[in-house]
């Protein structure tokens, strides 16, 4: 378990240490209806819940070149529901034991002046997609089936493009941090969904 | 006195025989008591594998029963006589224990039951019928009647085999030919939302994962006349994703300029922000 | 190279400790009109005196006694900003009244509703946005109903010493404040004499009117406002707080 | 006592016409019977019919031999006598065990209050013909005029005519918008926004306003379950109080012959509720008093008083 910080204030809501596990893949469209009728089979039964939205990815660049990173998302669909501001942290792929990677995660709901707000914070957006698709879950995890859409005009959802021709699959869970047993499930239901999908521990950082 | 002792004998082997019918039939019970049970109680567990184990079982015995019954040495049960000498309404202890209590009286009621030999005179009546219709069919309808039913049952099973072929043989050309999923897309995606890649309006990259292309860009390849030419064979001729080697990207155009102005003005700046963190 | 690059990953549309569905209107909790006002320490008396007699006045108009109220703020200052820029300061605030949320507020500029987390996120930007630890200001006191109004007696402190004596009256039935501004001074006039308030700023100057409905920003914007003057004025003598 | 010895000296002959009532209802049974039964089964058709026709007179008959016997034994017993002011009820009186069955009295009683409440029915019957716009005005005396009487007719109005005079009167308050449900069968439910001061929701019957619920504006009017919430009242005592001088004027503003009337009126004064907030008292000058604000408004003048201020 990491220490905290050793500047802690004393913080009034939220949880601090919050670690998100995360499995990806992804599939084809064409294996799309099959993928989504296996994962109606395998997690709980809920009413098939649909979303599309809106996410602006923020920087802020500070003196030391250590630019901070904030996700701003909103719903396509229901306008009036809140905003979700997300922080993600550095992501522990190095750890072989783990199967699933790794990374500090702070989500906060806001109010629809977040764009702004974050503007007057020193945010610059600096990239923006919409993503469509499905959610279910089983438990506490999570697995979302998604489109990503290229925006084609700045801030115009209306006016997009696929991306790809598969859709991106997220298996995650939210969890205090040191609760690794979590990813022993995960893999588990990772293995459930081969050779659909291959939902695998991918650091984003062996692909730039 | 030979009549004496051969009669002494038959007894002593009937004796013989009965105890060890006994002790069979109890076994068989025994083994149907439990398998019973395992219903009853354990069916959450009870694996079809056991199930069968179980009907293995009792089968056996019932062999065993049978082997023993006609067996030269077992004289023919059938051939002794039993007759109630003494019915009584009262209760009899040693009966119903011998009984496990399921016979507390030996009385008028119960006797004609336990101690029957022959089928219900209504049951009787019919199998005579069933018989005689039996009869009644010459051996060479009855021959054409099985032939018939046989055929009937091994076209039934090859319906349902048949299927269960196919689909073994559909799921297996699915594991090998078609792909339910691309790994270059998969990377794309995870570059995509991870730190923008190909989305974002400032970075233009453009390289494309080897994977399908994605529609609405038509002006790429043979469509450019000018302009950056050295980026355009770049992007053809890198093998992945690999788009952005070294440096900050200088403006990549894949689409004819004047299709996508938007594109252009943010490629400059992105090209002047080297302190962009996604570009190296 | 930036710890931005490695593996952020798409914003999972609703993170399972976050409510699944966020209620839709949690930030637009209570639209009442209210009014926040400094009272000004009565000559010769201390602020636990001036306190006791603002809470007699209000036992004897006939007003309830109904618990008690905090509301706090965090002052942040931006760090490292690029050469040029002024230093920016953020304010974090919290009440008890929605004692999930907190208000995230630059002075005379946008504001942010968030629920708790914010708090958490603020640690997160510590490099960018330092808490300046001196300048926690906040206003504890206690809480009276009189019938639809809500009045909150709270004394302000700063550095756990005592800086003044703030005054919150809420008419809970109204969500106009240019319908019912004129009730409310003669409530406020009816335990606190003559020195009534003037029309609230925030009220004043915003652009859609006096007419449409308050909202609980604006009374943050109040507090904030009156920690503001709290903040400049010098310590009031052998006023602490035990 | 004279009667009943009369009534003694004729018990025999009411035993015989007790008997010839019974001989009666058995022949017409009888008659019935018989057609019920159809026609026999004999040889021919003809042979039927006659057989049936023959059977049909002589049961005919016998009934009327039974009535005869009965007209003529009724004439024996004689009228009932009329002197009693109950008439043979009265008889009950003369039931030597009182305690046991106290039937005379109850019945005495029970004319008594059938009486009362005729009267009582009779006076209020007049007077609110003659008072019909105002039901609560106290003035007395009553008058023999009668005006026709009120068809119950209005209570069956086609729904669309009330969505009209509904859509009608909406148009007429530019600051109230009145949305109309109808969450169970014909019965309308409007609800009113009147400005950003309160929202009022008023159940209706045809056109008849059967009750009306004051809430704040920003108060939830629907319960959990997506439905309007016609019961539970407001949080605020402002509005309980605007809810109940509604009710009031509910029973104030009554004119059977013109329900569109009764409505345009009551929404008319709602809509002085607009300044809810914003008017001091029209006696004592003031905001407030004992905490809340001038709720009462005059039902003609519409002027806002404090509940205590009002006469």
């Amino acid at each position: 378990m990491e220490a905290p910080p050793v500047t802690v204030m004393p913080v009034t809501g939220g949880a601090i240490n919050m670690m998100e596990y995360l499995l990806q893949g992804s599939v084809l469209d064409q294996a799309l209806e099959s993928l989504l009728h296996r994962l109606r089979g395998l997690c709980d039964n809920m009413e098939p819940e649909t979303f599309a939205d809106h996410e602006m990815v923020h920087l802020l660049k500070g003196q030391q070149g250590q630019p901070f990173l904030l996700r701003a998302r909103h719903s396509l669909s229901s306008p009036t529901d809140p905003w979700h501001l997300r922080y993600l942290g550095q992501p522990e792929v190095g750890d072989k034991s783990r199967h699933a990677l790794v990374r500090n995660c702070v989500d906060v709901a806001t109010s629809q002046s977040l764009p702004d707000f974050l503007n007057e914070m020193g945010f610059r957006m600096d990239h923006e997609f919409v993503a469509k698709g499905h959610i279910f879950r089983k438990g506490s995890m999570k697995v979302v089936v998604s489109k990503l859409w290229r925006v084609l005009v700045p801030g115009n959802t209306e006016n997009t493009e696929p991306l790809s021709l598969s859709y991106l699959v997220e298996l995650s869970v939210l969890a205090p941090a040191g609760q690794d047993n979590v990813s022993e499930d995960m893999r588990s239901f990772a293995e459930q969904l081969k050779p659909l999908v291959h939902l695998e521990k991918i650091d984003p950082k062996k692909h730039t | 006195m030979r009549e004496h002792g051969r009669g002494q004998r038959e007894e002593k082997q009937l004796e013989a025989a009965t105890e060890s019918l006994i002790s069979r039939v109890a076994h068989l019970k025994n083994a149907l008591q439990s398998f019973i049970y395992k219903l009853e109680h354990e069916y959450e567990r009870l694996t079809w594998p056991s199930v069968l184990d179980n009907f293995a079982l009792l089968s056996g015995q019932l062999n065993t029963i049978n082997k023993l019954l006609k067996n030269e040495k077992t004289p023919s049960f059938r051939n002794q006589v039993i007759i109630p000498l003494l019915l009584s309404p009262d209760r009899d202890e040693d009966l119903a224990k011998l009984t496990e209590q399921r016979v507390p009286v030996f009385s008028h009621e119960i006797v004609p039951d336990h101690l029957r030999t022959k089928p219900d005179p209504e049951v009787e009546e019919q199998e005579k019928q069933v018989n005689a219709e039996a009869a009644r069919i010459g051996p060479d309808v009855a021959q054409k009647q099985i032939q018939t039913l046989n055929k009937l049952c091994s076209n039934l099973l090859e319906k349902l085999n048949n299927p269960r072929e196919d689909r073994d043989s559909e799921n297996a050309a699915m594991r090998q030919n078609k792909q339910s999923f691309n790994p270059a897309d998969t990377n794309a995606l995870v570059a995509a939302v991870g730190f923008g890649k190909n989305l974002s309006n400032t970075m233009q990259t453009k390289c494309r994962p080897p994977g399908p292309v994605a529609p609405g860009h038509p002006g790429q390849g043979p469509m450019m006349t000018g302009g950056p030419t050295l980026q355009q064979v770049t992007i053809g001729g890198t093998p992945s994703h690999q788009g952005a080697i070294g440096g900050p990207v200088a403006p990549q155009q894949p689409g004819q300029p004047g299709k996508m102005p938007s594109n252009i003005k943010t490629n400059i700046k992105s090209a002047s922000a080297s302190m962009h963190p996604y570009n190296r | 190279m930036s710890r931005c690059r490695d593996g952020i990953r798409t914003v999972l549309r609703r993170a399972l400790k976050v409510p699944w569905r966020f209620n839709r209107r949690w930030w637009v909790r209570r639209t009442c009109v209210c009014s926040v006002c400094q009272v000004p320490v009565l000559e010769g008396k201390s602020v636990q005196q001036t306190v006791d007699m603002l809470h007699r006045q209000l036992e004897q108009l006939g007003a309830m006694k109904q618990g008690s109220f905090w509301v706090d703020c965090e002052t942040y200052h931006t760090t490292g900003t690029a050469s040029g820029q002024p230093s920016k300061l953020l304010y974090v605030m919290h009440n008890s009244e929605a004692p999930l949320s907190c208000t995230a507020l630059f002075e005379g500029g946008p504001c942010l509703m968030a629920d708790g987390n914010f708090d958490v996120l603020m640690v997160k930007l510590k490099s960018h946005f330092q808490n300046a630890k001196g300048h926690k200001v906040e206003s504890r006191g206690a809480r009276y109903r009189y019938c639809d109004f809500l009045v909150k007696l709270g004394t302000v402190t700063m550095n756990s010493s005592a800086r003044g004596i703030s005054v919150e009256v809420e008419y809970c039935a109204c969500v106009v404040p240019g319908d019912c501004w004129n009730l409310i001074k003669e409530f406020i006039q009816s335990f606190l004499g003559p020195n009534v308030p003037e029309l609230p700023s925030v009220f004043a100057t915003k652009a859609e009117g006096l007419f449409v409905p308050a909202d609980a920003v604006d009374t943050m914007t109040q507090y904030l406002e009156l920690f503001g003057k709290v903040r400049k004025q010098q310590v009031l003598q052998g006023a602490s707080v035990r | 006592m004279a009667d009943i010895v009369n009534v003694g000296m004729n018990l025999d002959a009411f035993s015989q016409a007790i008997n010839a009532i019974q001989a009666l209802r058995s022949s017409v049974t009888r008659v019935f019977d018989s057609l019920k039964d159809g026609m026999k089964n004999k040889e021919t058709l003809e042979v039927r019919e006659k057989g049936f026709i023959s059977e049909f007179q002589d049961n005919l008959q016998a009934v009327n031999r039974d009535v005869n016997e009965l007209e003529r034994l009724s004439t024996l017993v004689g009228r009932p006598s009329e002197s009693h002011p109950l008439h043979n009820s009265g008889l009950l009186s003369l039931d030597p065990v009182q305690d046991k069955t106290p039937l005379y009295s109850q019945l005495l009683q029970a004319y008594k209050w059938s009486n009362k409440l005729q009267f009582h029915a009779g006076l209020a019957s007049s007077l609110l013909n003659q008072q019909s716009l105002k039901r609560s005005a106290n003035q007395m005396g009553a008058s023999a005029k009668r005006r026709p009487k009120v068809q119950p007719s209005t209570l069956v109005l086609p729904p669309q005519y009330v969505d009209d005079v509904i859509s009608r009167i909406g148009r007429m308050f530019p600051e109230m918008t009145i949305e109309l449900f109808r969450p169970n069968g014909t019965s309308a439910v409007l609800l009113v926004t009147l400005g950003k001061v309160l929202k009022a929701i008023v159940v209706m019957r045809s056109l008849f306003i059967d009750r009306t619920i004051v809430r704040g504006f920003h108060e939830d009017v629907y319960s959990e379950d997506g439905k309007l919430d016609i019961w539970s009242k407001s949080n605020y005592q402002v509005f309980q109080k605007v809810t109940d001088h509604a009710t009031t004027a509910l029973l104030h503003y009554q004119l059977p012959q013109m329900p569109d009337v009764v409505v345009r009126s009551f929404m008319t004064w709602l809509r002085s509720y607009i300044k809810l907030f914003q008017t001091p008292c029209q006696r004592c000058g003031k905001f407030l008093q004992e905490g809340l604000p001038p709720t009462w408004r005059d039902f003609r003048t519409l002027e806002a008083f404090h509940d205590t201020c009002r006469q």
